[in-house]
This record gives C-alpha cells, structure tokens and sequence, in this order.
C-alpha cells in the first residue's frame, strides 16, 4: 500500500553511492518508490525529533554516537531476520534496534608532505597529539562528534582512567593538547579544507574519512596508534512509527548485501560489518579489515552513554575555551 | 508636512499591517511560542524531551557563567561588526551615490557580490588568504618582510568581526543607498555654501538625514550577526561560541532542545530589547528625518 | 578692477545650451540684479557662481584669483536657493547656526547673532521649529536669514523673496540694502519681480535664452531698453501702429487720431512705443473705449480698444473718478514719452 | 555636482578591493588542475566546472533556489510595502511592538527557527514540503523588505502624494502610479536583499528541504560532507557568472540605475 | 445658497491654534483670493478645503454636503501647491496627462490636452523633461498645468505663480480668469501679491493670525479697510498725527502746516491716514525733505521727512520731471481721501 520510502541519510558521495547501487534494485524489486533524505547525523536526528508525532522518514543512517540517542529516545523500530551469525559483533546493537554498516577506524591522520619537507616523523602514538611542535596545526573533533569522544577515552584509558573515569583524559586534553588545538573541528568538510589550506597537519579522524580524503591526491596518511585504534560505526536503523513498512527493515537488510558492503568499501573506506565476506587486497589499504579490525579497541558504549551528558559539558567548559 | 492620513482614522495603519500580522502570527508567532514553551520542558540523556513545566534550563542559564560569557561574547561581537559595517558601509554608499550612472550600478554590484555565494565558499576565500602559513596575504606580507608570523584571523574574535562585516557590508551599503536617493542635493551644496568641508557635510548634514537608512542597516546587522551560525561557526570555530552556535550546539549535537530553547529565547528578547531600544531612541533623536 | 568677474561663461546641459557668452564684471559692494523669464537661465548662472556647476566654457574670477579653483567651500558666499534647501533635520536657529559654527563663532556669540538674525526675519519665537513644521514664507525667511547671518562678502540671491508678502517684502529688501551698504556686501539677486530689482539694485542684468540682453541702471534699462525684448519685458509697453508722413510740412507722425510732429530720420510705416503710465486721456488723441478697468491699489490699469489695437493705459489711483468700463476715451501722450522705430514686417 | 575627491576613490579602491578579494580567491580556485582547493599555480583547468555536469542535482538545486528566492521575496513585499507604509506613516499604539515582531526573524538563530518551523509544520500536517519551504522563506526575508521599504518610505514628501490624490488617484493607483515609485530604490533593494537571503539560507532551510526541493547551499553543504572540493567554488564561481549575466542584461535593456535610482532621479 | 461653504472652521497644530473661527461662503464660480502675512494660515486653510487636513472644529460643505465625508480623489480638485509637489519620476507631460488618466480620457484626447496645457503655460518643447532637469519657474508651471488641465469645478491655487517673471505671470493671470469665466471654476487664489489678488478676484479675505480680517471686493478691502491691520497691509499708508480744534470756526484738522475743515464727530488728539498715491506735491501743505528717490517703473517711490514724520509718496512716471532726493516740498492731499480716527495713546 505505500509508494513511497523515504531514508534519511549522509549527503555528498554517500548519497551517490546509495542513489546508484542501492535504491534502483531495491525500487524494482519491492516495486516502492524511495526517496532519499539527505543530511547529516545530526541533522537527521533533529528531523527525527521534531516530526515525533508523525515520523515522515523510514529508515534512519546516522553515525554510532546519534544513533545510540536515538534508540534510546525510541526513534528506531525492531529489525527482524538480520544475518546474526555472519555480523561482526560490534556491529550489533541491543534489541536489534539497529544495526552497523559499516566499521571505521578512529586514529591520526597527518600531511605526508609537510611531514616529509620538515622531516617529522610520522606520528605513531595518541601521545604524539601532546608534542610541541605541532602547535595550533591539530586538528580534533569535538566531544560530541564519536572520533572526539574515543581520543578523550583513549588517552583516559592509556593514563589509569577508562570509560568510567575520565579526569585523567580531560586533564591531558585541557594542559597538554588543548595549546596544540587549531580547532575542534566536527565537519569533515571543514576538516579537510584546514588541511588543503595548510592550517593543519595533523588530525584525529577516522579511516573511511582519510581515505577519501587521500583519493582525491591530497597527500595525507592514517596511522594506526600503537596504543590501538578505536571502532567506530555507520549505522542503520529502521523508523519506529505506527505502520511502519516491513520494507524499511529490507532496505537496511539490502546495505548489508555483501555486494554494496564491498562497493562501500571501495567508495567509501568502510570495514565490511560481515565476517564472511572475502576482501580483495587492492581494496582496503587503510581500512579496518582482518587483523586490523580484530586489534580495534571498543569502547564500552553503555558506561559511556551513562555519562556524555556530563561529558559534554564538562568538554564544552573546560576544554573547548 | 502633516497628512490628514496621520491623524485621521487609526484603522488605517491596522488594515495596511493586518495581512503581514496575521502572516505573522499564522506561521511565526506560533512555532516561536512552541519554542518558548519547549524552554520550560525537562530533558534527559534517555528520556528526551518531558513536556513538563519547570525552570531548570532558566536557572542553568542563569546561574552558569559559562553562558553569561557566550552572550557577552555574542553582542561584543554584533556591536563590533555593527560598528565596522557602519563606519566603512555609510560612507561607501555615499561615496557611490556620487557616482556616474554606470559605475553606481556595477560597483553596487560587485558590493552585492558577496552576498550571491554560499557562505561555506566565502569563509573558504577568508581561509586561503589568511590561513595559516599558505594565507596568500600572509605570505605576500611575509615574503615582503612587512610581518614576521602570518596573521592570526581564523579562529580568533577579529576574524569573526571581519568575516562577518565583509557579508554583512551589503546590508548597510544597500540600506544607506536606499536613504540616500531622497536627499536633496541642494541641501549639500547649502551646508558647502556656509563654509562646511566635506567631512562636516558628511557628518552634520548627510549623516542625519540618512539616518533611517543607517538605522535600517545597523538593525539588520546588529540581529544578524548577535544571530549568525555559519560564520561564527567556521570562522571562530568550537572554541569561540557564541549564542546561535551554543543553540546550534544544543539542539543538534546534544538534542538537549529545552536549554537550546531557553538559550534562543533569551537571545531572541536580549535582541528585541535592544533593537526597539535603540530604534526608539534613534527616531526619536532625528524625529523630523523619520516624518 | 572688478570683483567678482564673469568672462564669456557658457554651460551646456547634455545638447542644450542654457547660457551662453554671459560676460559681467561686478565691482565691490555692487548690489546686481538678474532679471529674465522663467528658464532663461539665471538659476544656472548663480550656481555656477556659486560653485555648484561647473562652467562649460569660459571663466569666473574673484580678485582675479579663478574662482574654480577656490572650493564651494571656501568661497564664503552667502547664497539663497530658490528652492531654500533647508537642512531638514535642524531647527530654525540650528540652521541658521550652522553657518556660524563652520566659522568658529564662540558658542555665546553664536547664539546672539542667530537670535538677531531671525528676529530680524521676523521669526522670533520660531527658533525650536522644524522646517517642515512651517509655512512656505517661514522657511524662506530661515533660509534668507541663514545666509544672512555669517555676514559673507557675496550675497547670492535666488528668488528669496518669492514667497513673502509685500510687507514684510519690502523690509526685507530694506534689510538687504541695509547689510550691503553697512557690510559693503557684494550682491546678486534673481528676482522676477521688477519693482524690487528695480528699488534694490545698482544694475540690473536682463537675460534672455541663456543671454545678456542688456546690462544697465534701473532707470536705464526701463527707460532706454537696448532691444524689443527688454521694453517688452520690463514693465508694459503699447506698440502702435503709425506712419510718418514726410510730404506734410512740417513732417507728421499719425498714429490713428493722434498726430505729433515727425521725429528725424525715419518714415513711413513706423511702430511707436509707449508706457501705459505715460499715457493720458485727455480730449484729444487715439479714440479708444475701455474694455476692462482693473483696480490694482495704488493704481488703475485700463485695457482699451483704439483705433490702433489694444491700449494699455495706467493711471494714479489719485481718487479722482476714473473713466468706467465702456466709454469712450481719447488717449494721448506727449512725443518725448514715445519711443519710434521702423515697423518691421510693413 | 561635485565628484569624489582622491581620498574617496582610494577609500572606494580599498573598500572594494577588501569586498572582492574573498571571492575572487575562491573564483581563481575553480581554475585549479588539482582534486583539492588550490590556486591554479601550474595552469588552469575547467576540469571541475565540467565536473558540475556530473550532478545534475546541483543544476537543479539552482532551479529550486532561484524559484524559492524569486517566489519568497516577492510575496514578502506583497506583505512587506503595506506595513512599511503604516509604520512610517502612523503614530498608532502598538507600533513598536508591531515593528519588532515583524523584525524577530532576524534575531532567531536559523537553526532554532528550522526546527521550530518544522516542528509546527509536522503539527498542522504540512511536513517537510515545498508550501512549507516558501512560507518560511517569506518569513525570514520579510524583514529585510519591510526594513529597506521603511527608510525609503520615512522622510518621503507627502504633498506629492497629495497631489495625486487631488487629481483623483486613490487607494491602489495612488500606490502604484506614485507612492510606489517614490519609494521604488528602497523597494528594489529590499527585494535584492531578501532574494539574497533566501537564495543563501542553509541552517533553516536543511531542516524544511523536502527530497526534490533542496536548495543549492543545502546541496553544497551535503556535497562537502566528507570533503571541500574544488566544485564548491566552481559552482560558486558559475552563481556568479550568471547572476552577473543577468545583472548585465537587465542593464542593457533596461538600466540598472533605473532600476535601483527610479526614472527622473539623474541630473542635478 | 454658498457653493463651498467653511463654517467657523478651525485648526490646530499640537497646542498652536493656527487657523481660528474661519467662516467663508463661496459662491459657485466665485474667485476669492486669500491674502494675509507669511504663516497666517492660508496654506493650512487650503489643505483643509481640500481634505489633507482635517479641521480641528468646525464644518466644510461642498453643495451643503459635508466634504470631510468625501474622500480627497474624490473631491474632484485641482490644487497647485506651493512646494509644487510634482511627480518627480514622472516627466511634464506624465505629470500633466496623471489627472487625465485618473478620469479615463481617452489616450488621442489625453495627448492633446496635455500637448495643449504644457503650451499654455509656455512650456511646449518641455514635454519630455523631469522636474528635476527644469528651472524654478518651468516646475511651478508644470504644477499650474497639471491642475488646470483636468478643467476642476474648483480650483487651489497656492502662490500658483511666485516663481515666475512679471510677464509670464500676466500672461497666467489672464489664463486663469479665462478658464474661470469659460468653465465656471470657483477659483482660491492664495496669493501674496496684492497685484495680483485685487485685478482677479470677485472677493478678497485678508487673513491675519489664523482669523478673518475682512472680506469684500478688492476696492472696499483697500479703500474702506475694516481695521488698522488691513489698511497697513494692502498697500502702503501714511499714518500723520494731527489735532482737531473745535475752538476754531470751522473747526480744524491740524497737521503740521497741513490743515483742513475738520470732519465731524471727533476732536483733539488725531491720525491722520492717507494712501502715499493721494499725496501730491504743491505749493502749500506738510514741509517735507526728500530722502530717498526709488524708481518703480511706472512709478516713483518717495521716501520724505516730514513735519508729522516719515512720508511716502507715490507719483506716476509720467515723465515729467520730479523732486530730486533732498529737496524740500510741500505735501498736500484732498481732506476726502484721508481717514481720521482718534489718536491711539494720545
Ligand atoms: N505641520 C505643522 N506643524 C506645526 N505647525 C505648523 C505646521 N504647518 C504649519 N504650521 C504653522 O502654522 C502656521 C500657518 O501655516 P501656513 O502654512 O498655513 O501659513 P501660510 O499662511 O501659508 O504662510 P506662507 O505665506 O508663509 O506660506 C505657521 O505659523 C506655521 O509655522
Ligand atoms: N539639470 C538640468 N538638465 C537639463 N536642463 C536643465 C537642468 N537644469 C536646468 N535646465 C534647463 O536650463 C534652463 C535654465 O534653467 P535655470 O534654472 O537656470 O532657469 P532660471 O532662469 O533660474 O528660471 P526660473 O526663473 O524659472 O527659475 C531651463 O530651460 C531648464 O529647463
Ligand atoms: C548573513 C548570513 C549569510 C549569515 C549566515 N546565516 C551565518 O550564519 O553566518
Ligand atoms: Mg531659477
Ligand atoms: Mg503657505
């Protein structure tokens, strides 16, 4: 009975990616016409929030951090019949009320060629963001944004702290890093235009990011730190509303057909969700595949959510000045 | 010159605004009230938006320095801003009022230019000519030896009072020209008559009679910076909030929609006071221009 | 040495010339008029004057200094506008102030001199008014005493007076000769109204399309006017037909019943001239019959149907009874009043 | 009349120079060879002006923002004239009151503004659609047409129109034939100043822009999600070109300082 | 019964009572003429007849239908204002062709009356022109033209012809009192030339202070002034201090040398008032010194000290030959053309 589905979901390339090898198939197959939502995470959710009472959007892709809120808010409907087995299990989220589409890596990111004429080495550590000589040339996003988040948690972790407590991360950030920071920056529009303009050289990003950074030519690289990187996801969820469409959840079950997850490999530097799938080397120089994905660090997301608000606002005050 | 019409039935004025107001309370007033009461809401990292009467986010504005220092930080910003559109934008306006036909026209142009591309393009252009070591103006100035390190601009208040000047600038330059058409050249070459030098022209004789149109210009200004995100976002970045990106901050990022209200609510009635303020005080000052 | 120097000045708008070959040299203290119809130019002269255009050809000196190279600014001119140009946003007296304040006058002083300046216009009380909030007659007087008031060594006058009534007309111009004789102010006035160039000024300059007709003392120009144009525009002036008959002895001029004896020189078909106010009914003369009897105060202006076409006749309203309407009159007129010249066209 | 003194022209030089620099910057770098942003420093190339043809939907988010901007001003003016003409004109109770709210739009972060926007029109059923998009528009350009009608209108010699009005014009053509024209430079400015703002706004629009209806700043905006290329500044570059190109037309068959100065105004 | 009807009308502005008890009957095609000082009230009065103020009290009835009840558009009126108010986007002939337009006259008739109005008032060959671009005169034309042209059953003329030269502005007068009589125009002048007012108008009201002075025909409003403020205002007159002796047989008027037969009724102290034009000069009379000599023209203005004080007297150019300034004479008049009342303060 309804014509017509409507997902929410990132803009620019991502949204061509969808457009050409997701929805045509999917339209003629379920004979549904798809309209495609374009915007950001945050955006998204505000979209989800604001139409509450009469959700338009069917099927939500945000990032891991938005997408966290809004299954608690209870934006997200059930998925039945996810290939359970084949998924990684991060990928998986309580309930089923979402599910990763793709896994990322969040480490540092840095400007070959400066690196190269200055004679720096590459940075190889989360300590490395510390050292004096990249001063005002860091680049962080900020605590609300996941790659923030994970480099607070990192450094707390790596300085007696964790998830649980995260004074030592915070002092580190406020005394050592902070007179680095160019800016804490989330856009990565904006991220890799400090880049291209040459405020920046060095960054904490993730790796589908730095790989399409890189595919443009721009001479930049991703480090893994040796402390270990941390996982962060794409994520999909089905909209939780009255009538909702059992196509919604086919339309997140299709972006897990191992076809797209490795056409969003290629486009789009995302780690395949799906154990099984075989991965061509020319693909996936720097994303998390294999061995790299299983040396990941996850962050314990429910000790993490318990506290982001205070988090934030702590950030907002103390480090963000 | 007094007009029957001004006296004359007080219906006038109310039918002439009546389609605009009713516009306005249709599809303005309302949303606006949602908001306002949506500040009076409780919110929660898991329970989200509980449309319940309390005053935690007014008191958490109020009692926090934090925003105090947000909101000192967006008017300083504003009135700066306001200021430099006023000083520079007037007397261009004027100087292209005096202009032939022709090159009025095209350099009002290339003033409205600005204005025609995105906002995201027109910080990139700030960005390659200050930012950083690669600024062309940075380098220029560096290579000719006239600076020793490159300009701070992005990321600092002054950029942010720059950048926003530079888009703002055809608001007040299009304001003042507008006010400038009605003058009567005459009156010029009168105060020029009486020995006045072009700067008192300007300051005693043109400046009062374009008052409207400074007026117009400084209040469009005024709001729109003290209310602008993108600018202020990409210029100043995260380190240097101000109101609208605080607000930005609140309803996207951390979907605490409550306190975001709160904040544009209070935004919203600081800038309503200020500008009926000084719009009063100002007609009032040059009543006669404003007849 | 002239003052203020005008030397073959010409100003073109687009394609139209608006005044041409305007040579005029006004001595110091000299009280000028400008008189001519409405467009002929005397506006764009006195802007030029005065700085506000820019002379398309030819020069304008002041003390032989070139007055463009002097700023409008400095020239310390005192100029009336036609159109009064007012600073609207000031009050009577901060117009009139300003003037005042561009040259530093003490603050006390300041305050004086405007407080005399327009009770002298006749508007004590209106100091705190702004222009909008008076009548026509007011705003001139503010403008006049505004440039009245700083006392400047040329007086520029357009039409200052236009608006005012006679009364308070003629004190102004009492005013206006008082300031020139006692500040010794050069002055040059645009007026359309004869009697007060006449009474004001030490010559009058009448312009024509952009051109000087004629450049001469009142008395001059009225009473010797170098063309047509300038008897016909001065005052009124009959232009009858006549012939001079040269077989009479001695020669006859005859215009209808009236005949006097033939100036030298001319004959046959001639025009002859005359004032209405020197014409008079007598017994003699043109048969005439009044058409119209117009009372205009001080006197009565009679149009007449004569013999030689319409007569205008103008008599003292000395309370003597006046022929009426419809009778019959002779009109007549001593031979040196006439004016004759060759009829053109005849 | 006088001309500008030299000191005026450098000011006007600096002035404009300071004005362009910025967008001529990001004009130059539509030119590079390079996938990133850089000034052509080794040859020009229009290989990312060519690359607009490749999404189409650029091409069509001009149409949309170019219809938004022409359709939301416009109708602001419809509203926008009347109530100027009441405020400048009449002392009445309330006025003020009246002046800020038709102001407020302006003092609201866009942000709040979107959301609040959508939140009401999801309310009364309207969701995110193009009806939607053009009424909010018009709202948040009103007060740049009200603003600019208002200077124009305050101060404006009323026996002009009283003249009208004795030779028996009334009501709309008194309006159109006379008040209107007076007012006209403040007008048109309004109406460029609110066509502007709408064809620029992205913070709200991102929040009402309905699949098919996304403006050009939305779609740039999503386009530099994951990387600032350098198509944002040869779309930037190609806005400009055509405005400009309109701007020229209107001028030859037209005149611009028609246009913005009203007929009759040139001259002394 | 009154065609225009103002009935104790009144204005103020803020606390200033401008216009004051202002009752006036106008009956249909009269030409009534307003004349007062500068800011007396006539504009105010003006804008009120035509509807863009309104009276503070006070009634205005068109017909005997009240005319606040009637829109201005609709009033059908042709006004000239002082400040012109011409349409400056509009050029000479769009300003002209609006009130036609306005009444839906046909484009080929609009296009000749308006070819038609601009010639009338001088001005063919300017049809294309914006204000700005014409001269002071050429604009008050326009506006003259402009109101003329849709033929209104009444006419506001405010100062219709302040700007112009004495002969375009004759030329206008004529035009006016044609269009009067042909359409049957009920005309108001306001005017501040006492010329002017007194040869075209039916009736003259002398305003002063906002109220009404007098109204009647020119010749009683000059010869028979109903107050001291009128007979000082229309035209000139001396004001002689003289004595009446009733112990004298007669009884005689005294003053200075100048006596007559006294009039009955008063005695003592007395002014004397006499027209300067009923002065003559004679043998016997007031000693008197000449000051000043003005040429008017047609006439000759005298400036003389005399016994009684200052003297002025008027004699027609006749060009004869007249006093020169300095000499001595002796003033003389007719007892029947002065005034006497009894002497204020005395
Ligand atoms: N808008 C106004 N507000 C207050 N006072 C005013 C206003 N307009 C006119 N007046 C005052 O009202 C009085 C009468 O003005 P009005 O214009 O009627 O004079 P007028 O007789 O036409 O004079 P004039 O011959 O100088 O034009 C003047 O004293 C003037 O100052
Ligand atoms: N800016 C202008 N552009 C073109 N023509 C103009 C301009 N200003 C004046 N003129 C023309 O120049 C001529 C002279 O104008 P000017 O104002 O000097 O006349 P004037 O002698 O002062 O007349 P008036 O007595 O009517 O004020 C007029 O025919 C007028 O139409
Ligand atoms: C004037 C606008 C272009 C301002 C823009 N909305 C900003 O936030 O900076
Ligand atoms: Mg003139
Ligand atoms: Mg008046």
């Amino acid at each position: 009975q309804q014509k017509t589905l409507y997902v929410a979901g990132y803009g620019g390339s991502f949204e061509k990616t969808i457009r050409d090898e997701v929805i045509p198939t999917f339209e003629k197959e379920n004979n549904v016409k798809v309209e495609y939502v374009a915007g950001n995470s945050t955006d998204t959710l505000a979209k989800l929030q604001a139409q509450k009472s009469n959700q338009q959007i069917d099927v939500a892709i945000v990032d891991d951090g938005p997408m966290y809120q809004a299954i608690q808010f209870g934006f997200c409907g059930k998925l039945d019949g996810l290939p359970t087995s084949d998924l990684y299990d991060t990928a998986r989220f309580k309930d089923d009320r979402a599910v990763a589409i793709g896994i990322v890596a969040t480490g540092l990111m840095y400007n070959t060629k400066v690196f190269a004429e200055k004679g720096w080495a590459p940075p190889t550590s989360w300590n490395d963001l510390k050292d004096t000589k990249y001063a005002k040339q860091l680049v962080i996003p900020p605590i609300n944004n996941t790659y923030g988040l994970e480099a607070l948690v990192m450094l707390s972790k790596m300085n007696g702290g964790g998830e649980s407590n995260v004074d030592s991360g915070f002092k580190i950030f406020k005394d050592e890093i902070n007179p680095n920071v160019l800016a804490y920056e989330p856009s990565p529009g904006k991220m890799t235009e400090l880049f291209q303009s040459g405020q920046a050289v060095i960054a904490v990003w993730g790796t589908g990011r730095v790989q399409s950074f890189a595919n443009t030519g721009f001479p930049v690289d991703f480090v893994y730190p040796k402390e270990g990187a941390a996982t962060l996801l794409t994520t999909a969820c089905p909209i939780n509303k009255p009538n909702a469409s059992p196509l919604a959840s086919s339309f997140v079950k299709m972006l897990l057909d191992p076809k797209i997850q490795l056409v969003m490999l290629k486009d789009y530097g995302y780690g395949p969700v799906l154990k099984s799938l075989k991965v061509p080397p020319e693909l996936g120089k720097m994303a998390p595949i294999g061995e790299r994905a299983a040396k990941l660090y996850n962050p314990d997301w429910t000790a993490i959510n318990d506290k982001r608000e205070e988090w934030t606002k702590r950030w907002n005050r103390e480090v963000e000045r | 010159m007094s007009m029957a019409a001004e006296e004359r039935s007080a219906r006038a004025p109310w039918a002439l605004t009546a389609p605009a107001l009713m516009l306005f309370v249709g599809v303005l007033v309302i949303p606006l009230a949602m908001t306002v009461m949506l500040s009076f809401h409780d919110w929660g990292q898991y329970k989200g938006i509980e449309p319940v009467f309390i005053l935690k986010n007014w008191r958490e504005i109020a009692t926090d320095p934090y925003y105090a220092e947000m909101f000192w930080r967006t008017f300083r910003i504003a009135i700066l801003t306001t200021l430099l559109t006023a000083l520079l934008g007037a007397p261009e306006a004027y100087i292209l009022n005096r202009m032939s036909g022709r090159w009025k026209s095209f350099f009002l142009l290339v003033i409205l230019g600005p204005l025609l591309i995105s906002v995201v393009a027109r910080t990139l252009g700030w960005a390659l000519l200050f930012g950083g070591n690669n600024g062309l103006v940075n380098k220029l100035l560096m290579t000719l030896g006239v600076i020793r390190s490159p300009i701070p601009f992005m990321f600092t208040e002054t950029g942010m009072v720059v950048a926003l000047a530079h888009v703002m600038m055809p608001f007040m330059v299009l304001s003042v020209w507008a006010a400038l058409q009605r003058l009567d050249p005459q009156i010029e070459n009168a105060a020029m008559s009486l020995g006045a030098g072009p700067v008192t022209i300007i300051r005693r004789i043109i400046m009062p009679q374009i008052m409207p149109g400074v007026l117009s210009g400084a209040i469009i200004v005024f709001s729109l910076s003290a209310s602008a995100f993108a600018t202020p976002a990409i210029i100043g970045g995260r380190r240097l909030k101000v109101a609208a990106t605080l607000a930005y901050d609140e309803f996207l990022n951390t979907l605490n929609w409550p306190l975001g209200a709160a904040v544009a609510t209070l935004l919203l009635v600081a800038l309503v006071l200020i500008v009926v303020g000084s719009n009063a005080l100002i007609e009032r000052r040059y009543a006669e221009v404003f007849r | 040495m002239a003052y203020l120097e005008l030397d073959r000045v010409a100003k073109q708008f687009g394609a139209q010339t608006v005044v041409d070959d305007f040579s005029l040299a006004v001595g110091r203290g000299e009280f000028i008029s400008f008189l001519g119809p409405s467009g002929c130019g005397k506006t764009t002269t006195l802007q030029m004057i005065a700085g506000f255009l820019d002379p398309t050809r030819g020069a304008i000196r002041l003390e032989d200094k070139d007055l463009t190279a002097i700023h409008p600014a400095k020239r310390g001119l005192g100029i009336v506008f036609q159109s009064y140009a007012l600073f609207p946003h000031m009050t009577a007296a901060e117009n009139v102030a300003f003037g005042l304040e561009m040259r530093n006058v003490p603050r006390n002083e300041r305050a004086e001199r405007v407080r005399a300046a327009l009770a002298m216009v006749g508007l004590a009380g209106y100091e705190d008014r702004h222009p909008r909030r008076m009548s026509g007659g007011q705003q001139q007087r503010v403008a006049l005493a505004r440039a009245l008031v700083i006392k400047p060594s040329v007086l520029l006058l357009d039409e200052p007076l236009s608006n005012l009534d006679a009364k308070l007309r003629e004190e102004m111009q009492i005013e206006l000769r008082q300031i020139q004789r006692t500040i010794g102010t050069t002055t040059i006035l645009v007026t359309h109204d004869q009697n007060e160039a006449m009474s004001l000024s030490d010559r009058i300059v009448v312009m024509s399309q952009g051109k000087i007709e004629q450049i001469g003392t009142p008395q001059e120009t009225y009473e010797k006017p170098a063309s047509a144009f300038v008897s016909q525009f001065l005052g009124k002036t009959n232009d009858f037909a006549g012939t001079i008959d040269r077989t009479a002895t001695p020669a006859q001029l005859v215009a209808g019943s009236w005949s006097a004896p033939a100036p030298a020189g001319l004959s046959g078909p001639v025009t002859v001239s005359i004032r209405p106010e020197r014409i008079g009914f007598g017994n003699a003369g043109l048969n005439a019959k009044i058409v119209t009897r117009i009372f205009q105060g001080n006197h009565w202006l009679f149009q007449c149907e004569s013999e030689c076409g319409l007569a205008i006749v103008i008599r003292q309203n000395d309370g003597k009874p006046q022929p009426a309407e419809g009778e019959a009159v002779r009109l007549t007129w001593r031979p040196q009043d006439m004016s004759v010249r060759p009829r053109a066209g005849a | 009349m006088s001309r500008n003194g030299p000191l005026a022209l450098i000011f006007h030089s600096v002035f404009v120079i300071v004005m362009v620099a910025p967008i001529l910057v990001v004009c130059l770098v539509a030119f590079t060879p390079e996938g990133f942003l850089s000034l052509p420093t080794n040859g020009f190339s229009l290989r990312w002006f060519r690359a607009i043809a490749q999404y189409p939907e650029f091409i069509h988010a001009f149409w949309v923002s170019l219809g938004l901007g022409a359709l939301s001003s416009f109708v602001a003016l419809l509203f926008a004239v009347p109530a100027a003409l009441a405020i400048a004109r009449y002392r009445f109770r309330g006025r003020d009151a009246l002046a800020a709210l038709f102001l407020s739009p302006l003092m609201i972060p866009h942000v709040v503004l979107g959301i609040a926007f959508l939140r009401f029109f999801t309310s009364v059923g309207f969701g995110s659609s193009f009806a939607a998009l053009i009424v909010a528009h018009v709202v948040i350009v009103f007060p740049f047409a009200l603003r600019l009608t208002l200077a124009a209108a305050s101060g404006m010699d009323l026996t002009v129109e009283m003249a009208a009005v004795s030779l028996g014009a009334g009501g709309w053509t008194l309006f159109r034939r006379v008040t209107l024209p007076l007012i006209l430079p403040g007008v048109i400015s309004g109406w460029a100043l609110a066509f502007i703002q709408s064809f620029d706004d992205l913070t709200m629009t991102v929040f009402l822009a309905a699949p098919g209806t996304e403006t050009l700043p939305v779609r740039m905006f999503l386009y530099i999600q994951d990387n600032i290329d350098p198509l944002v500044t040869s779309v930037s570059a190609c806005v400009i070109a055509v405005t400009m190109t309109a701007l020229i037309l209107l001028d030859r068959f037209y005149g611009l300082d028609r246009v913005l100065a009203g007929k009759g105004d040139a001259g002394r």
